[in-house]
């Protein structure tokens, strides 16, 4: 793994527990709220102009871990360190200046944008709060965003309900680059849309990282966009890195069964049927109790599989698996 | 199995309108096409496209209002599905032709045991007591995969996971052995390696059954993995069928090489994929002409006025492009 | 006022025929000596019934109240006393139109020469369980009286000891000369009641009470009904010289809401019922199977003024309020005609006179009152009761007489607890009240009402005029009848003039029964002798 | 048992709500002017003889410390005595509970008899002529005043048509049903619109649902679906709107008590407000809150039999 | 990923389709709020005028609504207490729901300790009968207008920070709150000016059918004597001043009880069509 000098975010063993709400009773006899594990030490690094995919069936913690970094969840242990300082220091000037440089796109493009604010109130409100352009400059930054995402000037006065998906995604986008960040979280920003939609916003995306030499963290659950898109992967199952490594090694070499696993599931657009096993269902409901948390599933899984958490292997200088049998 | 000379299913000129404030808006304007028994039949289009309003329509399971079928026919083995008295149609659900939805977890009434609404068709049609059905609901559960279906069988469904419950609903659709299953993208809810094992499930007991399918998808690698041939649905027009091999291998419509071309693939990497331009039409502003001519790369002066219909380009494979062979 | 709501004011000092009248949030009623008027729909004279009276039935009865308890030593409240008074007989009773007293238990007493000694010899009777009445029985239930807990303790504070002379013989020594005692044994709280049955348990008791009058309780649903059944073993013998009561049962109907009483009358369901509304008369009058009984008692309707509430402390203001009073609208709106308009300060007691002169309507000498107050527009605030209908009607109309004749008027609503207290604090300016006399004594009354110098400051008027004072300290006084009849004229037309209140009317009480009853009594204290009603059904 | 696990777990969350409940009461109370003594005694007692009362009732004795006897009483059932009736208050209490309790009880059943058979209808008819005339039908019905709909019933079916009674609570069953029929006419006129509204709503909701369009996939009659899967789902909702109801009908048979002078609850604290009788209303309030309290209760045991999935929560 | 799928939407659409209640509610109550406006024009009486030899004068062409027993005419002290009602009834509604829904907004957004002590407040006050309170409290401050306003402040919050709360729990987890967060607004400007907007929808709703709910409250209080004093017309009271008159002139609480209905009428259609209005464009969003 390349070294922290190197690198714009650290993310370093970070546990993210959901916390049943607390009862009043709870809160009186001072008793921690009851959790559930979101995401277990998970570690990864992110270098400047460099997009990481994350990967992961829903549930597995990769939402959840994108939301730590920001700060949207508290973590319960770890650290997550954005140019070498940790972003939880508190120092205001610190935030904000976190808040500036690190932004977030996100799935819905419904439920991102505030229904009752028009195109130019969304973008207008974050220039002004951030002052990143002198107030009468605002209309003409505003303008300039829009260009930027592709969206046509005429939609500046629209409310979000008179927009497309893909148009709505775009404001998202727009929303996250008026402040000019460094750092793009970007929360299954394709999944709700359409397949034809969905390629003007992964071009967008591709135009956007070369123009501003954004870093990404692109969380998805498609392995095909994530391998359109992504430098490096990384992949999650049930709260944890199952697998890192870069695009070739992921897609061409995986290590980690669930990785294969997942590889083989995507539907290609061949044009001939495929003959596929037929399994009994897992119930994904039901809690793994130490061991491997894959093991369950596993195709490969032995009983070591079901004792053992498995360590992280290290395969090469980029790529690692969490598998006993990932170096074999 | 019947002879492909006699399609199981034959849908003629249908076209369904819903009312709207000020109007109607077309959501099927005149789908024909055929199903033969025991052959999968992948509808394909983006959201709003129609599919799944085809697929309800064919079991008149629209609300009227506010849709009405305005014209055509849905002949299921010769008989009528538009005209027949609702307590005939009754008969036909669930039997003849069964469903299986896309949410499962909306699927299934929270309050009901799930065996018990597995089986209700059963009991109802077929007239099982409550004790045969449970044996006979018992064996489905197996049959597609629940383990320890005993146990299980009155469980609710919040204590099963997604994948464990699609597979409930299939296995309540399959209870009476339908001749036609449809089903309304039955995997767009679930992760991809549960939709691999649901769409295994599907095309196992279609072979073991003999009953034809109709598979609704908006992703084109999943219905080109599991269908014998394919229909591709956009603005509630059919603008392209046939086999498989054929709709993808040499696709003779815009919009079906469109999808293709949008869709990132996992076999080669593209530094751009090529997204359709724009957005798909507003149904209640379509003009005469192809639907399709805003956003085509081929679109010529023609088709923005001339009527557009199915016609064969080949042998079983039809494009409602006026151009199909500029499609390439 | 006409219905059954609003806490009144009583003047219950000393008594001679003393009767509690209400309590609580509960209807008033009053004490009076005089003849029932006959009951108009003209009946016919029970006398002339040659077979005699009937007897049995079962007589249903519908009043607005409902007792809270049975128990003697506890209530204030007419729903409780009311019904007592039916089950429990005293040492001595008042008779039947509440004139005098006649005996009870005991049969008859002895006073001493210096009137300071009663001995009461016991009548030969038996409590409702059948146990005989013994002197420690009396000698109990007059302790309990007493106590200063008791509702009307205080009336036996001149009472320095009492013992058992014999079995059937009590003895009660005086303090001093004290009058009105036999008054006072004669309240229901001074009810001779069983000690073993009360010592057996108050709350049972009040449930059940265990004494020696002419009914017993058989049922006591709260919320709903008493149902009393005759005592069988009753000493009175009626106009047959059989023993009364005449009926067999009475059950008294708790129906708080006036149309339903009023419907249930018309209906049969009830025999008689209490307190019919005002406005409700001329249909009942109309109809000839009714009887409608108006039955004057000892009541004045008046507007409480305080006399230290600027700027009420201007007689001119005072006298511009009456004059500005229209009384005969009130008497058309509120009372349907029901009642006198009065020329006094006081309820109609003996010494009353009806020489003193009216205050008239008159709106432009109230206009030139008002000024001559020198009347700077304070508002003047109109207390009523909280959920008393026809208060408020009252206070309307003076609003807008007063308004008229310049003053300015707020209407108030206070709860009648709040009411109370805030009058008896002399927190309020004007108040829509009424007071009601256990006693027909000027007297007492005058003094109550008039003198500063007692603990109620004139009746929470803080009314001065030491010219009154010496006048009723002189009638007091004074041996000759006559001549205090003209003393106390006096102290009426001073008091009166003096704007010491706004009066609005002697009101007073209406009730019903079918023409079928006969002997239906309400008696001056405000309750009914149910012993001597006759079903004729 | 669950259920045993469910009461147990919703009775120690009522605990804290009761004694706030109980609390504000308590305080509230002692903050009206008045004093229930001299009231009753009619000014007449002398200072030392309140004082007697007042320290014989533990009336003299600080606040919290009076608080904490009450509480500790109400625990073993004892709520104090009256000042006025001096009678239990436990007692006095519960001879009022019947006659409120019936005619919540019957007020509720005629709301659901009213409300379920025209939701369902003007569901299956939506935004036709019948749901719209059922809708507003149901504004009218829910607008208009119980005071004064009691009137007008008094009026048309008491004094003019005299087929009810227009006030008490009768004697015996029939007797209750006959005479509570009025009142309770008059609270289900203001609860059944609540309910056409929230059921007709929840059943359209519950006939878009996906599992409803399964069950028709499935070939279901249309009665089927109503009862079985549509009407069960719909049904929570209306259990919600009862149980948050049940406040407020409880407060406002207060005016349907007095409009019809039933001796219930309502007119005991009337009653027990004019004359400052503290532990009545303190009484009274708690029982008015242990009612509601109850209720909920009764409509989470509802939720639970209808929704397996709240006996697991 | 979510398809939308035509067919339930659509029935939504259609069930709540634009629906002629809210129009005939606004216009029902513009008419009363104008007649309420321009009574001393629309009757050549006076509302405290009192004609002993009117008194109880049945309906005629004199008098629409009849008069009371003092000699009033109803239908003028009807009018005029258009306003008195409506004022009340505005009042004891939206003040109440600006400090239910900012408290619940809050308490929804924050979480913790606030949420969890006002979730206990709401409970007990919930299960506190309304009336109960209110009477005790008007006991307390006794009657009139401004303890009206008093009591109901006091507890008619608590139903507006449920729903608030209840509102703000959804649309806390919506990304654009997220989104709000990420940008580092401030609590409160994420409060007030995206979150608020957001969730008032159903409080506004549920103001309607509160603001008939409080309409019957003043007029109940005053029924009991509890409400707003003497001769302010109020109809409320004038139904209790016609109570003891039923049998003779049943008019003098019949007619002005029907203003009440009709106001109530007004407001609850209003917030039947806004159900439709907000709810069709809060759901669906497009």
């Amino acid at each position: 793994m390349a070294g922290n000098e190197s690198s714009l975010l650290t993310v370093r063993d970070v546990d993210v527990r959901f916390a049943k709400a607390r009862t009043l009773a709870d809160i009186v006899l001072r008793r921690p709220a009851a959790a559930v594990h979101a995401v277990a030490s998970a570690s990864l690094e992110l270098r400047p102009r460099e997009t990481l995919g994350l990967v992961g069936e829903s549930g597995s913690g990769k939402t959840t871990l994108g939301r730590a970094i920001l700060q949207l969840h508290p973590v319960a242990g770890g650290e997550i360190r954005y140019r070498g300082r940790s972003v939880h220091d508190p120092m205001p000037d610190w935030q904000r200046r976190l808040r500036r440089e690190m932004q977030m796109v996100f799935q819905d493009p419904y439920s991102s944008l505030n229904p009752r604010l028009t195109v130019t109130q969304t973008l207008g409100e974050v220039l002004r709060f951030h002052r990143i352009v002198p107030d009468a400059g605002v209309a003409a930054e505003v303008a300039r965003l829009l260009d930027v995402v592709g969206l046509p000037r005429s939609m500046a006065d629209r409310l979000p309900r008179a927009m497309s998906g893909g148009q709505r995604q775009r404001v998202g986008l727009a929303r996250a680059l008026a402040v000019r960040p460094t750092l793009l979280v970007l929360d299954e920003p394709v999944a709700a849309l359409d397949v034809s939609i969905q390629a003007q916003i992964l071009n967008l995306l591709s135009d956007l990282r070369a123009e501003f030499g954004l870093a990404m963290l692109f969380v998805a659950h498609d392995l095909s966009v994530v391998r359109h898109v992504s430098d490096r992967v990384a992949v999650m199952y049930r709260g944890r890195l199952v697998e890192l490594g870069t695009r070739e090694e992921i897609f061409l070499r995986p290590a980690h069964p669930y990785t294969r696993m997942l590889l083989a599931a995507v539907p290609q657009i061949v044009a001939r049927k495929r003959v596929r096993p037929v399994q009994a269902a897992t119930d994904m409901n039901a809690a793994v109790v130490g061991g491997c948390p894959f093991a369950p599933r596993c195709p490969q899984a032995v009983d070591r599989c079901r004792e053992q958490v498995p360590a992280t292997a290290v395969l090469s200088e980029t790529h690692s698996a969490a598998c006993h049998f990932a170096a074999t | 199995m019947s002879q492909a000379t006699e399609p199981l299913l034959r849908v003629r000129d249908l076209e369904i309108a819903f009312k709207v404030r000020g109007g109607e808006v077309l959501a099927n304007r005149g789908v024909s096409l055929d199903v033969a028994a025991g052959e999968t039949l992948g509808l394909v289009g983006e959201s709003g496209s129609g599919k799944s309003v085809l697929c309800r329509a064919i079991l008149r399971l629209l609300p009227s209002p506010p849709a009405r079928t305005k014209r055509g026919r849905v002949l299921f083995d010769g008989t009528d599905l538009v005209t027949l008295p609702e307590a005939r149609l009754r008969e036909i659900r669930g039997t003849d032709i069964a469903m299986v939805f896309q949410n499962p977890m909306t699927s299934l009434s929270p309050v009901w045991p799930i065996g018990d609404q597995v089986t209700e068709g059963l009991r109802i049609h077929r007239g099982m007591n409550r004790i045969e059905a449970r044996e006979r609901g018992i064996a489905l559960l197996q049959s597609i995969g629940i383990p320890e279906a005993a146990r299980r069988y009155d469980d609710h469904p919040w204590q099963w996971s997604g994948g464990m419950l699609q597979r409930a609903v299939i296995a309540m659709a399959m209870a009476c052995s339908p001749r036609l299953l449809l089903a309304d993208e039955p995997t767009t809810a679930l992760d991809v390696t549960i939709q691999e094992q649901i769409l295994a499930l599907l095309t196992d007991l279609q072979a073991r059954s003999g009953m034809a399918m109709v598979l609704v998808s908006h992703d084109i690698g999943v219905v080109a993995e599991t269908c014998d041939r394919i229909a591709v649905m956009y603005a509630g027009m059919l603008v392209e069928t046939g086999p498989a091999a054929e709709v993808f291998g040499r696709p003779r419509h815009p919009y079906t090489l469109g999808l293709m071309r949008s869709s990132p693939r996992m076999d080669e990497h593209a530094e751009r994929l090529q997204p359709i331009p724009g957005q798909p039409p507003d149904l209640a502003k379509l003009a005469a002409g192809c639907p399709f001519v805003d956003r085509c790369a081929f679109a010529r002066e023609d088709c923005r006025h001339a009527p557009v219909a199915l016609r064969e380009v080949a042998q079983g494979h039809a494009s409602a492009c006026l151009f199909p062979e500029a499609v390439r | 006022m006409s219905t059954n709501d609003g806490l009144g004011f009583k003047a219950s000092v000393a008594v001679r025929s003393l009767a509690v009248c209400a309590a609580g949030a509960l209807l008033l009623s009053a004490c009076s000596k005089e003849e029932p008027k006959a009951p108009q729909g003209g009946a016919e004279p029970k006398a002339a019934a040659p077979a005699g009276p009937k007897r049995g039935g079962t007589f249903v009865f519908a009043r607005p109240e409902e007792p809270a308890t049975l128990d003697p030593f506890v209530p204030n409240d007419n729903g409780s006393i009311y019904a007592i008074e039916q089950v429990c007989d005293s040492l001595v009773e008042p008779d039947t139109t509440g004139e005098g007293l006649r005996p009870g238990v005991a049969e008859s007493w002895e006073i001493s020469e210096d009137k300071l000694t009663y001995t009461f010899k016991l009548r030969d009777t038996k409590f409702s369980n059948g146990d005989p009445v013994t002197a420690e029985d009396v000698l109990f239930s007059l302790k309990k009286a007493s106590a200063d807990s008791a509702p009307l303790g205080f009336l036996y504070a001149p009472i320095k000891s009492i013992e058992a002379v014999d079995p059937k013989t009590v003895k009660m020594t005086l303090k001093q000369a004290y009058t009105p005692v036999l008054s006072a044994l004669s309240a229901y709280s001074a009810a001779v009641v069983s000690k073993k049955a009360y010592e057996a348990g108050a709350d049972a008791f009040g449930q059940k009470p265990v004494c020696t009058g002419p009914f017993v309780v058989e049922e006591y649903s709260r919320g709903t009904r008493v149902v009393l059944a005759k005592n069988p073993d009753y000493w009175e013998k009626g106009k047959d010289g059989q023993s009364i009561p005449y009926v067999d049962k009475v059950e008294m109907r708790y129906v708080a809401d006036s149309n339903a009483r009023v419907l249930g009358l018309k209906n049969g369901d009830f025999d008689a019922i209490a307190i019919v509304p005002f406005n409700q008369a001329e249909s009942l009058k109309s109809m000839p199977e009714v009887k409608l009984e108006e039955a004057p008692i000892f009541r004045l309707d008046y507007v409480y003024l305080n006399h230290k509430a600027k700027p009420l402390d201007k007689k001119e203001l005072r006298l511009a309020m009456n004059l500005a009073a229209d009384r005969e609208a009130i008497m058309k709106v509120v009372f349907f005609g029901y009642g006198k308009i009065p020329n006094s300060y006081m309820p109609r007691v003996n010494f009353h006179s009806d020489a003193v002169e009216m205050i008239p309507y008159d709106l432009e000498k109230a206009k030139e009152m008002v000024k001559a107050s020198g009347y700077k527009g304070q508002p003047i605030k109109l207390m009523v009761d909280t959920g008393n209908a026809p208060s408020k009607q009252v206070a309307t109309i003076l609003q807008q007489g007063w308004t008229e004749a310049g003053m300015k008027v707020e209407i108030v609503e206070f709860d009648v607890g709040t009411a109370f207290d805030m009058t008896t604090k002399g927190n309020f300016m004007a108040y829509v009240s009424y007071i009601t006399s256990d006693i027909n004594d000027t007297d007492e009354l005058a003094t109550l009402q008039a003198d500063v110098r007692g603990s109620t400051k004139a009746f929470f008027s803080n009314y001065r005029n030491d010219e009154v004072g010496k006048m009723l300290d002189a009638a007091r006084k004074e041996p000759d009848a006559g001549k205090r009849a003209e003393l106390y004229a006096k102290v009426q037309d001073v008091v009166y003039h003096d704007g010491y209140s706004v009066p609005l009317n002697f009101s007073p009480s209406l009730n019903a029964y079918h023409s079928y009853v006969d002997g239906w009594q309400t008696a001056k204290n405000g309750w009914w002798w149910l012993k001597d009603v006759i079903r004729n059904k | 048992m669950w259920v045993f696990r469910f009461v147990g777990l919703r009775l120690v969350q009522a605990v804290p709500v009761l004694l706030g409940i109980s609390l504000v009461a308590f305080l509230a109370i002692h903050l009206v002017p008045g004093d229930p003594v001299r009231i009753m005694l009619q000014g007449r007692a002398s200072d030392a003889a309140v004082a007697e009362i007042y320290a014989r009732l533990g009336m003299d004795r600080p606040l919290l410390v009076q608080y904490a006897r009450f509480v500790g009483r109400a625990v073993t059932g004892d709520l104090g005595t009256s000042i006025i009736q001096r009678a239990p208050v436990a007692t006095i209490v519960g001879e009022r509970l019947v006659p409120s309790s019936f005619l919540l009880v019957y007020a509720t059943l005629l709301s659901v008899l009213i409300a379920v058979p025209l939701a369902v209808w003007a569901a299956a008819r939506r935004n036709r002529l019948a749901d719209h005339l059922i809708r507003l039908g149901g504004t009218v019905s829910f607008a208009m005043p119980s005071f004064w709909i009691g009137l007008i019933l008094i009026l048309g079916f008491g004094l003019t048509l005299k087929w009810f009674p227009i006030a008490g609570f009768g004697r015996g069953f029939g007797g209750h049903l006959h005479h509570l029929f009025l009142p309770a006419l008059t609270i289900a006129l203001f609860l059944a619109p609540l309910l056409i509204q929230s059921l007709r709503a929840a059943m359209l909701d519950a006939m878009t649902a996906e599992h409803v369009e399964v069950a028709r996939a499935k070939g279901l009659s249309e009665s089927r679906i109503l009862f079985k899967y549509v009407l069960r789902a719909a049904s929570i909702p209306v259990v919600t709107i009862l149980a948050v109801n049940i406040g407020w009908l409880v407060s406002g048979s207060v005016i349907v008590e007095s409009v019809f002078s039933v001796a219930g609850l309502g007119m005991l604290l009337v009653h027990a407000v004019s004359t400052r009788d503290y532990p009545v209303i303190q009484g009274l309030t708690l029982v008015f809150a242990v009612m509601v309290i109850g209720t909920n209760l009764l409509a989470d045991l509802a939720y639970a039999l209808i929704d397996k999935r709240v006996r697991a929560e | 990923m979510t398809t939308t799928t035509l067919a339930p939407s659509a029935l939504r659409a259609e069930v709540a389709r634009w629906s002629p209640s809210l129009w005939i509610g606004i216009g029902l109550l513009a008419f009363i709020v104008l007649a309420g406006l321009f009574a001393p024009w629309l009757t050549p009486y006076d509302p405290l005028r009192q004609d002993y030899g009117a008194a109880l004068r049945a309906p005629d062409a004199a008098h629409w609504f009849g008069t009371d027993s003092l000699g009033r005419d109803l239908f003028t002290r009807s009018l005029y207490a258009i306003r008195t009602d409506l004022v009340i009834g505005f009042w004891t509604t939206y003040v109440p729901m600006l400090i239910g829904v900012l408290l619940g907004a809050y308490a929804g957004l924050k979480g913790g300790w606030f949420d969890a002590v006002l979730m206990r407040v709401i409970d007990t006050a919930l299960a506190f009968p309304f009336l109960v309170l209110i009477i005790v409290i008007l006991a307390i401050l006794g009657p009139g207008t401004q303890n009206i306003y008093i009591a109901v402040f006091l507890v008619g919050w608590t139903m507006y920070a449920r729903l608030a709360r209840a509102e703000m729990l959804v649309e806390s987890g919506k990304d654009y709150i997220l989104a709000a967060r990420t940008l580092g607004f401030p609590t409160a400007r994420i409060l007030l000016r995206h979150a608020l907007p957001n969730v008032i929808n159903s409080s506004i709703v549920f103001s309607m059918s509160d603001f008939v709910l409080n309409i019957l409250l003043v007029s109940g209080l005053s029924f009991l004597g509890l409400g707003v004093p003497a001769p302010t017309p109020e109809w409320g009271a004038m139904v209790a001043e016609g109570k003891d008159f039923m049998q003779q002139a049943w008019w003098i609480s019949t007619l002005p009880g029907l203003m009440i209905v009709l106001t109530g009428v007004a407001l609850a259609l209003l917030g039947d069509g806004l159900t439709h209005r907000l709810g069709d464009r809060h759901v669906t969003g497009h």
